[in-house]
C-alpha cells in the first residue's frame, strides 16, 4: 500500500516538475499529457485507496516516511496518516482535480503559460495531497503552505494585470495571518502534549483532557487555546470572517483555479484540520463555540454580500465563503463528519459552478459582469443544463447531494446544546433563504431575462473554436452527476455508518449525529422529510424572489432596494473589512515602518548616535585644531601649561589634595 | 586540513593577484579554481567529519606566540562544521557571479574574496582565542576595499561605516580576551569554559562581546550600518556579508557568549530577547517601506538575525518555561539552522539582485516592474527565494523559523507570538517586492530591454536554489552534525538541566 | 651661613624667569635663545649648590658638560637663526606661522 | 654673615638681569643685560667655591658665547621693535602661571631641603673642607679618568656643533654660474616636458 | 670616587660609530662625485656594522655597568641599538634619492645621521644622568641641525627654530629635573639613583622625577609637549622626518628605561598618574587633530602623538609587561612609520612633493603593489590582525589588563577606533579614489626592493610575531 500512496503524492509533484522546468522543451500539449496523466494516475490511485479503505479492509496506514529533523528526544518526520477521512479527502481532490486539468486544456488553451498553469496545478494536487495524508503537524503545515503559495501563484497568473498581483498577495498575506495563529497553535501542541505527530498527539490529549495554562491572566485548557489557535489558521485557509476577505479577491486567477482551489479543495482544508484535530477540539467546548459562532456568522453574512455582486465569479465566491460556514457550524457543532460530508458534496457542486462560470466567461470572451449576460441558455445549453443542476445543489433541493448534507448540518446544529448553536441555528436556516435568493438571481440573470450581452462579447459566441467547448464540457457532466447523486448514495455510510470512526473522535455527550443517526430512516425518507422542513420552503422562497425580481418583475427590484440602499451600501463595502484591512493594519505597517525607518533608523540612530559622535568629533577636531596656533609661544605656553600640570599633580598628591 | 582549508584561499588570493594582474581571463580561472578546490576540501571536510561527535575534530596544535601561550590551534566541531562548508559554498557563488560583472580590476576583486574566504574558514575553525580576533579582524580589511572599491556611489560612506562600527565592536572584545587570559592562564576558547567567574565580571564580559557580536548580527540598535553596506557593495560582497559575515557574530554568541559567561547570559537575556524581538517587528517593519532593493533585503536579514539571536537566548526561559531540554535544544538548533539558511537564501537574494542590477544599473524598486515578462526564469527564481525568505515550509528559510516558534511558546506565549509575527511581516516585505519588480505590466523602456539569464546565473542561481530546497525538505544531515556539538554546550551554559 | 634653599630658591625664580622669557617674547626669536640661557643658569645653579653642599665633586662636572653643550648648543642655535633670516628677512616670532592647524 | 649680605646683592642683580633679558625692547640691550647676569652668577658660583666654573663662565661664556650673540644681533640688522605689542596682553597670564609655577616649586624645594636637610648637613661639613681650595685640581682628576666617556662625547658635541654650524651658514655664493654636469645629466623628460590634456574643443554648456 | 680602568670593550658599538664619524668625515672630503656616494654607502657600513656590534657585546648575558657605572652593556641596550641602527638605516636607503632629486644630497646629512645615531647609542647604554644627557643633547643638536637642512625651504628653517627653542626648553626642564634627582640622590649614576628611590619616600627625587618626565614626554612628542611634531615633521625635508620619526622615538624610550625605569622605577606610584594623563592627552590629541588634516605628513605627525599615547600606556603599566610592550610598540611603530614616510619619499618628484593626502589618490591605478604596501602600513598603524601593528597594541592592552588598569584599556580602543578613521582615509584615496590618467610611479630598484621588505616587514611581523615578542620581552626577564 505505501507505494501506492507514495505514487499518489509523488505522480501529480512529478507533473509538476517536468511540466514546470522542461515545459518549454517538450512542448505545450507534451506538457498538458504529462500533467493529466499525472492527475489520472493520482486520482486512480485515490480511488483504489477509497475501495481499499472502505471495503477492502484495508487497515489504518500510520507510518513514518523519513525523518525530517531529529532534536534531542523530539523527532520530527515526514509521514502519512490514512484512514478514510485522508482516503475521501484524496479521492475528492484528485477527482475534482482532474476534472479541472481536463477543463484546463480546453480554457486555457490560448495562454502563454499553458505549461507553467499545468505545473501550478499538478504542484497544488500534490501540497493538497501531502496536507491531507500527513501523520504529524510539521508535515500539515508543510502542506498547509504549500497550498498557499500555490494559490498565491495562481491568483498572480496573469501577473501583469495589477489587480491580480494585489490580490495574490493579499491572499497570501490574510493567509499569513491564519497561520500565525496556526503556527502558535503546532507551538502549543508541542509543549503540552510534547509531540507533531498526531497519534501520540491525540492519545496525549485524551490521557490529559484537564491540562490548562495560564493565557492572558486567565487560566485556559490547553485544548482550548490550542484549538482556538489551530482554527485561526483554519479561518485563514477557509477564509472566515474576519480573515475571509482574500476569497473573493482570489477569483482574479483563471476560473479553473477558483473551481479547484478556492471552491473545491484548499479552501476547504480549514474544515479538513478540524475534523482531523477532533480529539482535541472534543475537549474544549469553548473553541467548537468559537469555532460554531463564526462559522454561522460567516454562513449569514457572507451569503448577505452574494446578494449584491455582480461578477459571476464572485457571487459564486460569496457562496462559497458562506458554505464553508455551514461546514465550519457542523464541526462547532460535533458533527465533524456532516462537516467533512458536506465538504465533500460541496466540492462537486460548487467545481461545478465554477467550471460552468468559466465557460460562460469564455464564451463571452472574458466578460465576468452578469450585467452585461442573459439569455445564455439559448448559446450554451449544456452549461445552462449543468449549472442549473448545480444550482440547485446548492440551494438544497430534495435528493440533490447539497440537500443532505446541508440538512444534515442544520439539523445537528439544532440539535447541538453548545454555546452559541441557538444563533447558529437560526444563521444557518436564514442562509438558506439567502441562498436560494442569490444563487437562483445568478441563474436568472445569466440564462434568462434579455439578452444585455455586449456586441463584440456576442460576436466571439459565435467564433468559438469548435474543439474548445467539448473538452471543458465532459468535466461539467462529470461534475453534474455526482453533484445530483452522491448525497443520495453516501450519507448513510458517511454520517450514520460509522464511516469516520478511526478518524474522527466525537464524546458520547457531543454526538449529535447519533442522535439524528436514531431518527434516520434512509436518504429517501431523509428527502421526503424535506416538505416539513422549514429549510426547504425556505430554500423555494428564495428562489421564487429570485424569479420574481429578475425575470417576472425586474421592474420592481427598484421598490425594493430604495428603501434597503444603506443596508446595500454595507453590503457593496462588504462591511469595510477591505478598508479596515488596507488602510488599517497595512497602511497602518507601512506608516509605522515608515516612522521607524525615517524616525529611529534614520534619525536617531543614524542622524544622533552614529554620525552625529562622527559629526561631534569632527566640530570637536576643527574647533580645537586652532589650538595649534604655529606661534611658537602658544606651543613654549602649552608645555609650561602641561608642566605646571604634572606639577600641580605631584604636589596634590604630596599635599593629598587628591 | 584545515590549515589548508584556511591558507589555501589565501595563498590562491595571491596567486590570483600575480598571476592575474594583466590578463583578466587568468585571474578568473584560476580564481576559479582555487575556489573549487577548498570547495571541493570542504565537502571533504564535511564527509570525513564524524557526526555522533561533539568534541573538536580535525584538531591542528602548535605554539604561536610561546611567550603568551598562544596558539595556532584550529578545530571543528558540528557547530562551526556547516559554517566552513556553507564559506566555501558561497565563496565559489561569488567568484562565478563576478564573471564578466567585473570589469575593474578583476584580479584584486576575486584576490580579496578568496582572501576573505581563508579568514573567514579561520574564523571558524580557531580554537585560540587571539587566532580567532586575529582572523576575526582581519575580516574587515578585504570588505573594507571590496565595499570601497567595487561598490556604488556611497560606497566610502558605507564602508567607513561598517569598518568603523564593527571595529569598535570587537575592541571591546579584545579586551575582554585578554581580561579572561588572566583568568584562565591560556588562550585556549575551552579553557574559559570552566571558569567559574562572579556575577559582575561574567557580566561585563558578556557586554563585551556583545558589543563585538551584536554588530556583527546585526542587532538592533546598531544594525544600521548593514543596510548601507550592503546597499554599495558589489553583489559578491553583499553575498558574503549577508551569508557569511553576519553568521560570525550568531556563531560568537555561541562560542563565546553563551558558555564563557552562562550566568550573565542568563541575567541578561531579557536584553537580548528584547533586541531580537524588536528585530523582527522593528525591523521587518522598516524592511517594508525600503524603496531601494538591497536596502530591503539587508533589513530583511537583520530580522532573519534576529530570530538567530532570539533561538540561542530563549533556552533559559524556555527551562524555566516547560523545563523541556528538548525544547531549549530546538532553539538552539533552530537558530543555527537559521544561520545556515540564511546563508543561502541571502546570498540567493542578493545574487538576484546583482542579476538585475547588471542589467539595468539601478536598485530602485520603483525602476522595476514587470520583469517577468522579459525574464521568466530569473522570476521564477526570484519568486522561489522570496519565498524561502518568507520562511515557505520546504525551503530552507522555513526549518529554523519554525523550530524556534516552536521552542519560543515554551518560553511563553507572547515571545512565541511576537516572534510568529515574521510570518506575517516577512511575507509583507518579500512578497511586496516580488509584486513590484517581478509582477505588473512592463511601463519601463529599461525593463522592455531586459534579457533573461544566461546559463552562468542559471546555473548559480539553480545551485541555490537546490540547495535551498534540499535543506527545506531533508534538513536531517544538516541537524545531525549540530546536534552533538551544541548538546555538549548547552551542558556547558546550563550544567544542572 | 648660606642654606642650600637659598641657592635653590634662586635658581627657581631664574629657571621662571627664563621660562617666561620664551613664552613672553613675542617679536625677536634672538631673545628666545638668550631665555634658554637663563634658563640653564638656573640649572647650573641647582648643581653647583647641590655641589657643594654635598661635598660632591660630581655636580660641578655636570656643570662643566653643561657649559660645554650649552656653547654648541648657542652655535646651532645661532646657525639656525641666520638661516631663517636669510630666507624670511625677519625673526620675529610672530610670524613664524605658516605651518598651523 | 657677610656672605649673605653679598649673597642677596648677586641675586637681586641677577634676577634683575635676568628680567631685562627678557623685557628690553633691544636685543643689544638683552644680551648685555645677560652678561651681566653671567658676571654676577660667576660671583655667586664663587661664593659656592665653584671657582673653576666661575672662571669658566666668565671667560667661555661672556667672552665667547656672548659675544657670538652680540655679533648676530648686529649681523643681522634686526629692527628694534616699536611696541611690545602682545607683550601686556598676555601679561597677566602669564604671569599668573609663572607665580603658581614659582610657588609650587618654592614649596616643594623649601619642604624637601628641610626633609633632607640631615644628610645634607652631614655632607655640608664634609663638603666644606673636602671640596676647600683645590677645585681646579679636583675636576681636572676626575675628568679625564673618571669622565673619560662623556668627555669624549663632548668632543663630539662639539664637532657636530662646527659641521652643523658650517653647514647651515657657510654658503657658496649664489650669483656665481658653474655647470651642474651630473644633474644635466639626470634630467629626464618628466623634468622638463609635461603633457596635459586638454579637450579639443570646448564644451560650452558646461 | 677611586678610578678604574673602563672596559672600552663593551662600548665597542660607540667607538666604532665614533670613529666611523671621522671617517666618513674625512671620506666626504675627498669624494668629488656630487652625490657622496661614499658617505652613504660607509654611512650605511658603518650602521651595519654598529648593529653587529651592538649584538655581539651587549646581547645574552648580566647587565655589566663600566666607565665607572656610566655605561652599561646589557641586552636592552642590544635591542634598542639594533632597533635605532636597523631603522636608521632603512631611512637613510628611502631618502637618498629624495635628497638627490632635490639637490640636498651632502656629505653632512650623513655626519648629522651618525652623530644622532651614537647620540641615540649612549642614551641606549647610559647608566648616568650625564651620559644621558650627553647622548640626548648629541641627537637633539643633530636633528636641530637637519631639520634646517634644506636652507632654502622657508618652513623648513621655521620647523627648525620652532624645534630648536623648543627643544632646548625641554632640554633645561630635563636638566632642571636631573639637578634634583642629583641633589636628592647625591650621585649622578642611576644605580645610586635607583637606591635613593628605594629608600623612601624623597621629596626632591619626585620633584626632578617630574621635570625629567617632561623633557622625556617632549623627546616622545607626548602632549602636551607635543606641539612641535606636527610643525616639525611638516617643515623638515621628508627623508628628515622620516629619520626623525622612527628611530628617536626608540631612543626615548630607552631614556625613558633608563631614568624612570631603571632609575626611578620604585617612584612608579608618582609616575604613574602622570603618565596617565600624558598617555590619555596623547590619544586624546593625536587621533582628534589627525582627524582633520589635510597634510599627509601632518597626519602622520599626529598620529606619532596617539602612537606616543598608547606606547605610554605600556610604560604606565610601570611592569616588566608594560615595558616589553612599549618596546615593542616603539619598534614596530619606527618600522611603520618608515614605510609610511618612505612611501611619501617614493611618490614625490623633483619638484613635486607627495606630502598631501589627496596626492595619493588613485595610487591602486597606478601601482597596485604599493597600494598593498600602503593598505599594510595604514592596517598596521590602525591595528588590525595581521600586521604588526595589533601585537603592538595588543601586548600594551595585554599590559594594562594585567595590571589592573582596564578602564584605561578601554579607553586606549576607544581612541583607537577614532583614530582608525584616519587611515582609513588615507586607504580611500589609496584605493578608492581614481584619477583620470594615473601616472606610472617612478622609483629606483632599491627603493622598491626597500619597499616591498618593509611592507613584508609589516605582514610577516603580523603573522609570525613571535620572535620579536620574545626578544622584547626576554630583555626584561620574562619568558
Amino acid at each position: 500500500m505505501k507505494t501506492i500512496y507514495l505514487l499518489v503524492v509523488l505522480a501529480p509533484l512529478f507533473g509538476a516538475v517536468i511540466a514546470g522546468l522542461a515545459g518549454n522543451v517538450i512542448g505545450r500539449s507534451n506538457a498538458a499529457r504529462i500533467a493529466v496523466a499525472a492527475v489520472a494516475v493520482s486520482a486512480l490511485g485515490s480511488l483504489w485507496v477509497l475501495y481499499q479503505h472502505v471495503w477492502g479492509g484495508a487497515p489504518v496506514f500510520d507510518e513514518t516516511l523519513y525523518q525530517w529533523a531529529q532534536v534531542g528526544g523530539l523527532s520530527l518526520e515526514v509521514g502519512f496518516l490514512i484512514d478514510r477521512l485522508t482516503a475521501v479527502m484524496m479521492v475528492v481532490v484528485t477527482s475534482v482535480s482532474l476534472a479541472v486539468h481536463v477543463y484546463t486544456i480546453g480554457y486555457m488553451h490560448d495562454d502563454a503559460g499553458y505549461q507553467r498553469f499545468f505545473s501550478y496545478i499538478n504542484l497544488f494536487t500534490f501540497a493538497m495531497l501531502m496536507l491531507v495524508m500527513a501523520n504529524n503537524f510539521l508535515q500539515l503545515f508543510f502542506g498547509w503552505e504549500a497550498v498557499g503559495l500555490v494559490s498565491y501563484l495562481l491568483i498572480g497568473f496573469y501577473y501583469r494585470k495589477e489587480s491580480a498581483i494585489f490580490a495574490n498577495l493579499k491572499a497570501f498575506l490574510v493567509n499569513r495571518v491564519g497561520d500565525f495563529g496556526f503556527l502558535l497553535g503546532i507551538a502549543a501542541v508541542l509543549m503540552y502534549y510534547g509531540s507533531l505527530d498526531y497519534g501520540e498527539v491525540f492519545a496525549a490529549a485524551t490521557l490529559r483532557p484537564d491540562m490548562s495554562l495560564s493565557i492572558f491572566g486567565t487560566e485556559a485548557l490547553v485544548a482550548t487555546v490550542a484549538g482556538v489557535l489551530l482554527f485561526i489558521g483554519a479561518m485563514g485557509k477557509s477564509a472566515q470572517v474576519p480573515l475571509h476577505v482574500w476569497l473573493p479577491d482570489s477569483m482574479e486567477g483563471p476560473t479553473p483555479i477558483s473551481a479547484l482551489i478556492h471552491a473545491a479543495t484548499m479552501v476547504t482544508a480549514g474544515i479538513f484540520l478540524v475534523a482531523r484535530m477532533s480529539p482535541i477540539f472534543e475537549l474544549s467546548d469553548a473553541a467548537l463555540s468559537v469555532v460554531l459562532v463564526l462559522g454561522a456568522v460567516t454562513a449569514l453574512f457572507m451569503g448577505l454580500v452574494g446578494l449584491v455582486q455582480n461578477d459571476i465569479k464572485r457571487v459564486i465566491a460569496y457562496s462559497t465563503l458562506s458554505q464553508l460556514g455551514y461546514m465550519f457550524v457542523a464541526l462547532g457543532a460535533s458533527a465533524y463528519a456532516a462537516g467533512v460530508f458536506h465538504l465533500m458534496t460541496h466540492a462537486f457542486f460548487k467545481a461545478l459552478l465554477f467550471l460552468g462560470a468559466g465557460a460562460v466567461i469564455v464564451a463571452l470572451h472574458h466578460e465576468q459582469d452578469m450585467r452585461r449576460m442573459g439569455n445564455l441558455r439559448r448559446y450554451l445549453p449544456m452549461t445552462h443544463i449543468t449549472m442549473l443542476l448545480g444550482t440547485l445543489a446548492l440551494v438544497g433541493t430534495p435528493f440533490f447531494s447539497g440537500y443532505y448534507s446541508k440538512d444534515v448540518i442544520i439539523e445537528a446544529v439544532h440539535a447541538a446544546d453548545r454555546f452559541g448553536a441557538g444563533f447558529a441555528y437560526w444563521a444557518v436556516l436564514l442562509g438558506v433563504f439567502i441562498t436560494a435568493l442569490y444563487s437562483f438571481r445568478l441563474y436568472f440573470m445569466v440564462f434568462w431575462g434579455e439578452e444585455r450581452i455586449d456586441p463584440h462579447a456576442k460576436a466571439h459566441i459565435s467564433h468559438l473554436p469548435g474543439y474548445v467547448l467539448p473538452v471543458m464540457q465532459w468535466p461539467l457532466v462529470a461534475l453534474a452527476v455526482p453533484s445530483v447523486v452522491i448525497g443520495y448514495f453516501t450519507i448513510e455510510p458517511m454520517l450514520f455508518g460509522g464511516f469516520f470512526d478511526e478518524a474522527i473522535h466525537v464524546l458520547s455527550d457531543n454526538d449529535v449525529l447519533a442522535k439524528k443517526g436514531e431518527t434516520f430512516h434512509g436518504p429517501l425518507a431523509f428527502g421526503l422529510h424535506a416538505a416539513v422542513n422549514p429549510a426547504f420552503w425556505l430554500a423555494v422562497a428564495g428562489a421564487v424572489v429570485a424569479w420574481f425580481f429578475y425575470i417576472a418583475r425586474p421592474d420592481l427590484r427598484p421598490a425594493l432596494t430604495r428603501p434597503m440602499a444603506p443596508l446595500i451600501a454595507v453590503l457593496e463595502r462588504k462591511y469595510g473589512f477591505d478598508e479596515l484591512y488596507r488602510d488599517g493594519f497595512a497602511g497602518g505597517g507601512r506608516q509605522l515602518g515608515a516612522l521607524f525607518w525615517r524616525g529611529g533608523d534614520q534619525a536617531i540612530i543614524d542622524g544622533v548616535i552614529v554620525n552625529g559622535t562622527a559629526r561631534t568629533i569632527g566640530r570637536l577636531a576643527q574647533g580645537l585644531r586652532g589650538v595649534q596656533s604655529g606661534y611658537l609661544y602658544h606651543y613654549a605656553f602649552a608645555m609650561i601649561i602641561g608642566l605646571l600640570l604634572l606639577l600641580t599633580v605631584f604636589v596634590g598628591r604630596w599635599q593629598g589634595w587628591f | 586540513m584545515l590549515s589548508l582549508l584556511v591558507w589555501l584561499p589565501v595563498l590562491g588570493g595571491i596567486g590570483v593577484l600575480v598571476a592575474g594582474r594583466d590578463d583578466a581571463a587568468r585571474a578568473r580561472w584560476f580564481a576559479l579554481g582555487v575556489a573549487a578546490l577548498v570547495f571541493a576540501l570542504a565537502v571533504g571536510l564535511w564527509v570525513a567529519f564524524e557526526a555522533g561527535v561533539a568534541g573538536m575534530q580535525f584538531i591542528e596544535r602548535a605554539d604561536w606566540i610561546s611567550a603568551f601561550g598562544i596558539q595556532y590551534y584550529l578545530g571543528v566541531d558540528g557547530i562551526s562544521m556547516p559554517l566552513v562548508v556553507l564559506t566555501a559554498f558561497a565563496t565559489l557563488l561569488v567568484v562565478v557571479a563576478a564573471w564578466e560583472v567585473v570589469q575593474y580590476k578583476p584580479a584584486q576583486y576575486l584576490a580579496a574574496f578568496l582572501i576573505m574566504e581563508g579568514i573567514m574558514i579561520g574564523v571558524f575553525s580557531a580554537l585560540d582565542a587571539i587566532l580567532f580576533y586575529v582572523f576575526f579582524e582581519a575580516m574587515l580589511i578585504p570588505m573594507f576595499l571590496i565595499i570601497g572599491i567595487w561598490g556604488g556611489p556611497n560606497r566610502i560612506y558605507a564602508t567607513l561605516k561598517f569598518f568603523l562600527y564593527t571595529f569598535l565592536g570587537s575592541v571591546m572584545m579584545l579586551i575582554a580576551l585578554i581580561y579572561l587570559r588572566t583568568e584562565a592562564g591560556s588562550f585556549a576558547i575551552q579553557d574559559f569554559y570552566g571558569l567559574q567567574l562572579p556575577l559582575a565580571t561574567q557580566m561585563v564580559l558578556f557586554l563585551a562581546f556583545l558589543a563585538a557580536f551584536a554588530v556583527k548580527v546585526p542587532m538592533f540598535p546598531v544594525h544600521t550600518w548593514l543596510p548601507d553596506a550592503h546597499v554599495e557593495a558589489p553583489t559578491g560582497g553583499s553575498v558574503i556579508l549577508a551569508a557569511i559575515t553576519l553568521k560570525i557574530g550568531g556563531y560568537g554568541f555561541l562560542r563565546f557568549s553563551l558558555p564563557i559567561a552562562p550566568e550573565a547570559s542568563m541575567a541578561l537575556d531579557w536584553l537580548l530577547i528584547g533586541l531580537s524581538l524588536i528585530a523582527v517587528v522593528y525591523i521587518g517593519l522598516v524592511a517594508m517601506v525600503q524603496a531601494d532593493l538591497k536596502k530591503l533585503i539587508a533589513y530583511s536579514s537583520i530580522a532573519h538575525m534576529g530570530f538567530v539571536t532570539l533561538g540561542f537566548f530563549l533556552i533559559f526561559r524556555i527551562l524555566a518555561g516547560s523545563g523541556s531540554r528538548d525544547g531549549a535544544l530546538l532553539a538552539l538548533e533552530g537558530g543555527m539552522v537559521q544561520m545556515i539558511s540564511h546563508g543561502f537564501v541571502s546570498a540567493a537574494m542578493f545574487l538576484c539582485v546583482g542579476v538585475l542590477y547588471d542589467r539595468m544599473h539601478t536598485r530602485r524598486i520603483a525602476d522595476y516592474g514587470g520583469v517577468a515578462s522579459k525574464m521568466p526564469v530569473f522570476a521564477g527564481f526570484f519568486v522561489l527565494f522570496a519565498m524561502a525568505n518568507a520562511g515557505l515550509p520546504g525551503t530552507s528559510g522555513f526549518v529554523g523559523e519554525f523550530m524556534i516558534v516552536l521552542a519560543s511558546f515554551q518560553a511563553g506565549f507572547w515571545y512565541a507570538a511576537i516572534a510568529a509575527l515574521t510570518l506575517i511581516l516577512g511575507a509583507a516585505y518579500s512578497l511586496w517586492m516580488i509584486k513590484r519588480v517581478v509582477y505588473g505590466e512592463v511601463d519601463n523602456e529599461h525593463v522592455d530591454t531586459l534579457t533573461d539569464v544566461t546559463p552562468r546565473e542559471r546555473l548559480l542561481l539553480g545551485t541555490l536554489a537546490v540547495a535551498i530546497i534540499a535543506v527545506g525538505v531533508y534538513p536531517a544531515p544538516l541537524v545531525e552534525v549540530m546536534e552533538p556539538s551544541l548538546d555538549a554546550l548547552f551542558r556547558i551554559v546550563v550544567p544542572t538541566f | 651661613m648660606l642654606a642650600l634653599s637659598d641657592y635653590l630658591a634662586l635658581s627657581a625664580l631664574l629657571f621662571a624667569i627664563g621660562m617666561a622669557g620664551i613664552f613672553l617674547n613675542r617679536k625677536n626669536a634672538i631673545v628666545l635663545l638668550m631665555s634658554i640661557e637663563l634658563i640653564l643658569l638656573a640649572v647650573n645653579f641647582n648643581f653647583i649648590a647641590f655641589s657643594h653642599f654635598l661635598g660632591d665633586i660630581h655636580g660641578q662636572v655636570f656643570v662643566f658638560f653643561i657649559l660645554t653643550v650649552a656653547a654648541a648648543e648657542s652655535a646651532i642655535g645661532l646657525a639656525i637663526l641666520v638661516v631663517l633670516f636669510r630666507n624670511r628677512d625677519t625673526i620675529n616670532v610672530g610670524d613664524l606661522d605658516s605651518m598651523r592647524g | 654673615m657677610i656672605e649673605k649680605v653679598i649673597f642677596y646683592v648677586f641675586a637681586a642683580i641677577l634676577l634683575l638681569a635676568a628680567m631685562l633679558v627678557i623685557t628690553a625692547r633691544n636685543p643689544v640691550h638683552s644680551a648685555l643685560s645677560l652678561v651681566l647676569a653671567f658676571f654676577t652668577s660667576a660671583a655667586l658660583w664663587l661664593l659656592a667655591e665653584a671657582e673653576f666654573l666661575g672662571i669658566a663662565l666668565v671667560l667661555v661664556y661672556v667672552g665667547a658665547v656672548m659675544v657670538l650673540f652680540l655679533f648676530v644681533v648686529m649681523m643681522l640688522d634686526i629692527n628694534i621693535s616699536v611696541i611690545r605689542e602682545g607683550f601686556a596682553r598676555y601679561l597677566p597670564l602669564g604671569a599668573l602661571v609663572g607665580v603658581v609655577m614659582v610657588l609650587q616649586m618654592l614649596l616643594v624645594i623649601g619642604a624637601g631641603v628641610g626633609e633632607g636637610q640631615v644628610s645634607l648637613a652631614l655632607a655640608d661639613a664634609a663638603g666644606e673642607s673636602g671640596a676647600g681650595g683645590n677645585n681646579i685640581r679636583l675636576l681636572g682628576s676626575v675628568l679625564y679618568t673618571v669622565y673619560v666617556y662623556p668627555f669624549e662625547l663632548a668632543a663630539i658635541v662639539l664637532l657636530l656643533a662646527i659641521i652643523a654650524a658650517i653647514m647651515l651658514t657657510h654658503r657658496r655664493r649664489a650669483d656665481t654660474k658653474h655647470q651642474d654636469i651630473s644633474a644635466q645629466v639626470r634630467t629626464r623628460k618628466d623634468d622638463r616636458l609635461r603633457l596635459v590634456r586638454m579637450p579639443s574643443e570646448v564644451d560650452d554648456e558646461r | 670616587m677611586p678610578f678604574e680602568m673602563p672596559q672600552f670593550a663593551l662600548a665597542a658599538p660607540e667607538i666604532w660609530l665614533g670613529v666611523m664619524l671621522c671617517v666618513v668625515l674625512i671620506a666626504d672630503l675627498f669624494d668629488r662625485g656630487g652625490e657622496s656616494l661614499l658617505a652613504f654607502y660607509l654611512t650605511q657600513a658603518t650602521l651595519v656594522g654598529a648593529m653587529a656590534l651592538a649584538i655581539h657585546t651587549h646581547w645574552g648575558g648580566d647587565a655589566v655597568i663600566t666607565f665607572n657605572g656610566m655605561y652599561i652593556s646589557d641586552s636592552l641596550a642590544a635591542v634598542l641599538k639594533v632597533a635605532i641602527a636597523g631603522l636608521t638605516i632603512i631611512t637613510l636607503g628611502y631618502g637618498r634619492d629624495y635628497l638627490r632629486d632635490r639637490d640636498l644630497l651632502k656629505g653632512e646629512i650623513y655626519l648629522l645621521v651618525l652623530t644622532a645615531t651614537l647620540g641615540m647609542f649612549v642614551m641606549a647604554s647610559a647608566s648616568s644622568l650625564l651620559v644621558l644627557y650627553m647622548g640626548l643633547e648629541l641627537l637633539s643638536l643633530s636633528l636641530y641641525a637637519m631639520v634646517a637642512f634644506d636652507r632654502d625651504s622657508r618652513i623648513g628653517a621655521e620647523a627648525a627654530m620652532k624645534y630648536f627653542i623648543l627643544g632646548a626648553l625641554s632640554s633645561g626642564m630635563l636638566l632642571y629635573g636631573m639637578s634634583m634627582i642629583y641633589g636628592a640622590a647625591g650621585s649622578l649614576l642611576i644605580n645610586d639613583i635607583a637606591a635613593a628611590a628605594l629608600a623612601g619616600d624623597n621629596l626632591l627625587l619626585a620633584f626632578g622625577m617630574t621635570f625629567a618626565l617632561v623633557g622625556i614626554a617632549f623627546k616622545f612628542g607626548a602632549a602636551p609637549f607635543h606641539m612641535w611634531v606636527p610643525d616639525v615633521y611638516q617643515g623638515a625635508p621628508t627623508a628628515v622626518t622620516a629619520f626623525l620619526g622612527t628611530a628617536p622615538k626608540v631612543a626615548a624610550l630607552a631614556l625613558f628605561l633608563r631614568l624612570m625605569a631603571d632609575g626611578l622605577g620604585d617612584l612608579h606610584a608618582q609616575w604613574q598618574i602622570m603618565g596617565i594623563i600624558l598617555a590619555a592627552g596623547s590619544l586624546v590629541v593625536g587621533n582628534l587633530f589627525a582627524l582633520v588634516q589635510t597634510s599627509f605628513k601632518r597626519m602622520l605627525a599626529y598620529s606619532t602623538v596617539s602612537h606616543i599615547g598608547f606606547l605610554f600606556l605600556g610604560l604606565v603599566a610601570g611592569s616588566d609587561e608594560g615595558y616589553a610592550a612599549a618596546l615593542f610598540y616603539a619598534i614596530s611603530y619606527g618600522i611603520m612609520a618608515a614605510g609610511a614616510f618612505g612611501m611619501i619619499m617614493l611618490l614625490s618628484r623633483r619638484g613635486f612633493e607627495a606630502d598631501m593626502i589627496d596626492d595619493l589618490s588613485g595610487l591602486n591605478d597606478r601601482h597596485g603593489g604599493y597600494a598593498l604596501v600602503m593598505l599594510l602600513l595604514m592596517f598596521s598603524m590602525t591595528g588590525i590582525p595581521g600586521t604588526v601593528g595589533f601585537y603592538a597594541k595588543w601586548l600594551v592592552l595585554s599590559a594594562l589588563v594585567e595590571a589592573g588598569l582596564i578602564w584605561l584599556a578601554v579607553l586606549a580602543v576607544v581612541f583607537a577606533v577614532i583614530g582608525a578613521f584616519y587611515y582609513l582615509r588615507v586607504l580611500k584615496a589609496v584605493y578608492f579614489d581614481r584619477v583620470d590618467s594615473p601616472q606610472p610611479v617612478e622609483a629606483t630598484s632599491g627603493q622598491q626592493v626597500l619597499m616591498w621588505a618593509n611592507g613584508g616587514a609589516v605582514l610577516l611581523l603580523g603573522l609570525f610575531p613571535d620572535t620579536l615578542i620574545a626578544t622584547c620581552r626576554a630583555v626584561f626577564g620574562l619568558g
